[in-house]
């Protein structure tokens, strides 16, 4: 159960109480409009106590919430999309979902991970954790948009890899490492929007790109809090506290340069208004694409060798005799 | 460097040698080695041919005809997440650095293996449990693009854990780096070779281990993306023993070949060959053109 | 030539469409269909959506904007083995041209589509069972290499039976030319669709039908290499009635997607219109280099 | 049974009577060399009665001898050979082999289909019959042999295809289709030799080559006789006829342009002296390097375009005013 479900309790009954003064209000003769705007007032009040400010482990929540965006609420939003489908050698994997779209002017290919908006759904597409086809699916949509000289555009949301044995079997390693590989060296333009929960190899598997935007409460980490408590601690209840370690959050990220732009969320997350984050993002996506349509090739290919080339912290001991 | 003055700079091999206990049991078949001549052996037990995990400097004793020129050894680990938990990071480095005679968790630079030159990496489970963090992708990362200028050949022996949690994101970069720098070196034409030994896996097993034109593993080794641990508590049961083994992986047609270690320096000596013929044919038909 | 004229073209159409029968029973529902109804629904079943393999020329007019330009209609089959077993090989020719309309099992040209110039080739199954022979391969290598020169997308829309025995190894060797031709296609960085209608099977399903950029399939159709009888009298088992439809192939990750029949036309103007758009970002970056 | 051992009965009981009278003949007072003379007169004047002129159903007969020298046969007389496996993703297809080799003075990536020697190894093989995983792992070499830049050697030795639902399920048509594409495409030279049954698509997923090479008694067909005759007859036992119709013999595909060269075999077939023949074709490869060798790339990838570009046989019934 997600903690902020529990959290949002309180607040969604005082958005009914709020709702149902209003509509009594309507055609009545005493006056309520005072009221409902004391009640509009603790409710915003309420609103930032909650939400405000949020810790790692609540933004690792807000990334994971049921009713928050996923790709599929963000490929709605598209002017056109045309789903393709399978690795073309064993499977379809629905985690993966992708195709050509249109967004304004600009003609791209758009490919994202998909968890499920219910249990049902997340049985069916395996909570968003890609197998070894679903990464084959990917690089092939991405080698695609390369044929078809189109933008990628990647949506990141995924607990991370399939721990299963038949992922293994079917070279999980391999599947991850070629999707790199592809997204490395493909020659149009790359823009990546971390949406969600971005876990490890299975997210970084999509999310090599020119640009890498970053919805507010999202997440993106080396491992899941509760698989880095296990690693580190063998207690994978200590996940808050490896959170807070793991500097997993949008604004962490933008400060080691790992994510380009981070996009702002409703306050309360995402989910309380999901149109208008939708389109908040798409706008995002349409011009990032806008300025990375007015580079060339090489000066991207450029560009995105040496964003990746820089990333890291280290000292180097004897730089200053000229050393490598 | 000459060889000899390489393995004893500044790394306190030989005070490691010193403390380490002079008999070893082994854990496949039982016997009690003694440690010199189990090194002498390649650590392979004499007995049931077990492959002990190799330590990075007596790895490229072992492979590399005379000197190796070392590179990037300045590139040293910081703190960037600033981490505590029962140590901080900078302590357990030290620790790990006290214990392996490494300072970090790989060994980079050029040599030649029966007269071919190549760049080579060599990741080392000792130090850090082989994860992958700022210097381990800076370094590698240094060695491939170092292999593309020179126009060498660049093979890479793995071991590690996957990413290391204290550097966080960091961390996972790294993978995105060393990619980065492989697809430069093959558009270069470049060959690049990896050898996946005893564990390799996680972020290392998903990035450069299995970009290379030619993999392969040395016998017995784990070799996987998810931790058997991981998988057995997801799936409730528990894995057959060969799961995730080198030899596993070959019959699943992952990797090219399994090798046993005294056929190790032999078998890259005739990969790099072909590898030659391949430039010399290169190099005539630039000429003639 | 205007699309009135070329579909009476020499081809007999009419003449086939008087002596067919006019009612027809639907294979699927049982529903008996008058002919020039079903015609009107693109072959479709109005009650149960069954789709009905379509003559090729027909397929044409219910994708072409305006005018088809036929390509390489001069190359008529020979007779390279002298085949003659119960009939020769060139009276069973004659005998599918009277029935089917065709002089071929492909029609190959340049039309619109939504506005989008393309290369379009269409097989026909009612000639010899749409399989390739020299001249199903060498009409589709002209119009691909056409595709090439005049730097346009090329869409396939395959059936057949396989490759043509009664012309031998020079059947299968149009899939090698017709794959040659697909390479240079791609090379030049234009776009190729297929459409797998039913069925796609053998040579051309080897071959150019799976080499696609984009591949789709139409409802129900039978794709596969191996002939679903052969596999059974292998296995010696019977198949599952949806073994090697379209609808199985996308579960199983072989195709893009499965359309009916009458989304095909906005299916593919958009597909061409995704083509155009990169074709555009093309010329905009040559003009700015 | 291949009606071949039948008739090789006679000659093999000839061989051994005449090895009998050798080594009685060896340190004995009467000489028994006349007789001797006599019987391998017979024996050859009955090896010219038995393989001096085989029909095609013959041929097929001979390609399918199960002591005829297979790839691995080929494979031992190179004059090194590293075996490389898998397809990196599911499957280490043993229906074909493949590695890095050397001849002469040719580095060379080496790629074959092997069928069983008996049945314990035709079962463990398929029969030489490839699923999707060994197109993949030819097709992996293939683009390794490019990477390398190292011309690439095959041998085709198999019926066809593998006809199971395995590989119907795991994209049989699109591995084979994606083998010609990149065989076509190769930017190194390529040689093909046809060393027992060329059996249809399986056949040409590592055929397509700058030189195609032949055994003498080798077939390579668009179906297998027995299938071509279940296809035209409904009735597989008149396999001998439709291979006669077929024209699957070496000289016929010569012929036709679709075989550069045919290697001659001992009389009596490539088995009765195998090593001679692997010394020929080892030989003929080894020329046949030397000359693809001293093309440039260019030159190489058009003559191997305008090659298969030509095959095939139509008549042009509006070539005189000029039509396409
Ligand atoms: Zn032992
Ligand atoms: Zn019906």
């Amino acid at each position: 159960m997600n903690p902020l479900l529990e959290r949002e309790k309180g607040l969604l009954e005082l958005e009914r109480r709020i709702e149902d003064l209003r509509s009594a209000n309507e055609g009545q003769r005493i006056d309520m409009s005072a009221e409902i705007a004391s009640l509009e007032s603790k409710y915003r009040q309420l609103l930032a106590e909650v939400f405000g400010s949020l810790s790692p482990w609540e933004k690792v929540h807000m990334a994971r919430h049921p009713r928050r965006p996923t790709t599929l609420g963000y490929i709605a939003g598209l002017d056109a999309f045309d789903e393709l489908h399978g690795d073309r050698m064993f499977r379809d994997d629905p985690a993966i979902v992708g195709g050509f779209a249109r967004l304004g002017g600009h003609s791209i290919v758009a490919i994202g991970q998909q968890r499920g908006r219910d249990m049902k759904e997340n049985l069916a597409r395996n909570f968003g954790m890609s197998t070894p086809e679903g990464y084959r699916k990917g690089e092939r949509l991405a080698l695609l948009a390369q044929r078809f000289n189109l933008p990628l555009v990647t949506f990141v949301d995924t607990k991370g890899a399939d721990p299963g044995i038949l992922s293994e079997e079917h070279a999980q390693s391999e599947a991850i490492a070629a999707s790199l590989e592809v997204f490395a060296a493909l020659r149009v333009p790359t823009l990546c929007v971390v949406i969600g929960e971005g876990g490890s190899g299975g997210a970084l598997a999509l999310a090599i790109a020119d640009r890498v935007l970053m919805l507010e409460h999202s997440v993106y980490s080396v491992a899941s809090p509760e698989g880095c408590a296990a690693i580190l601690w063998g207690d994978a209840s200590k996940a808050d506290e490896a959170a807070a370690h793991l500097k997993l959050t949008a604004s962490d990220l933008r400060g080691f340069g790992i994510v380009d732009e981070v996009i702002p969320e409703p306050l309360g997350g995402a989910h309380r208004d999901a149109a208008a984050t939708v389109t908040r993002v798409l706008d995002r996506i349409g011009a990032v694409l806008d300025l990375l349509e007015s580079f060339s090739l090489p000066d991207l290919l450029n560009a995105r060798y040496e964003k990746y080339r820089r990333l890291g912290s280290w000292r180097d001991s004897l730089a200053t005799d000229g050393a490598p | 460097m000459p060889m000899a003055d390489w393995l004893r700079g500044g790394r306190n091999r030989e005070k490691v040698r010193d403390d380490a206990a002079q008999w070893v049991k082994c854990p496949s078949c039982g016997e009690v080695l003694y440690r010199p001549d189990l090194s002498a052996n390649l650590d392979v037990c004499v007995r049931c041919s077990h492959h002990f995990r190799m330590h990075a400097h007596d790895r490229i004793l072992s492979l590399i005809d005379g000197d190796f020129e070392e590179i990037a050894r300045g590139i040293l680990p910081a703190d960037p997440l600033s981490w505590t938990d029962k140590k901080s990071y900078p302590q357990k480095l030290a620790a790990d650095a006290a214990k392996s005679g490494m300072d970090e968790a790989v060994l980079c630079g050029f040599g030649s293996i029966g007269g071919y030159e190549l760049a080579l990496g060599v990741m080392d489970f000792h130090f850090r449990g082989g994860t992958m963090g700022s210097v381990v992708g800076e370094r590698l990362t240094r060695l491939i693009e170092a292999a593309t200028e020179r126009g060498l050949p660049c093979a890479i022996f793995t071991a590690s854990g996957g990413a290391r949690m204290e550097e966080g994101m960091l961390a996972l970069m790294q993978m995105a780096k060393t990619t980065a720098a492989v697809v430069r070196l093959k558009a270069s034409g470049q060959p690049f070779l990896t050898v996946l030994t005893d564990p390799t896996t996680g972020g290392v097993s998903a990035s450069f281990a299995f970009q290379a034109d030619v993999i392969l593993a040395e016998r017995n080794a784990m070799i996987g993306f998810a931790g058997r641990r991981v998988i057995e508590q997801t799936i409730r049961q528990r894995l057959p023993d060969r799961f995730q083994t080198a030899e596993f992986l070959l019959e699943r047609g992952h990797i090219d070949g399994v090798v046993d270690r005294p056929n190790l320096k032999p078998t890259l000596e005739r990969l790099l060959g072909y590898a030659r013929a391949g430039m010399q044919r290169r190099k005539r038909a630039e000429l003639s053109a």
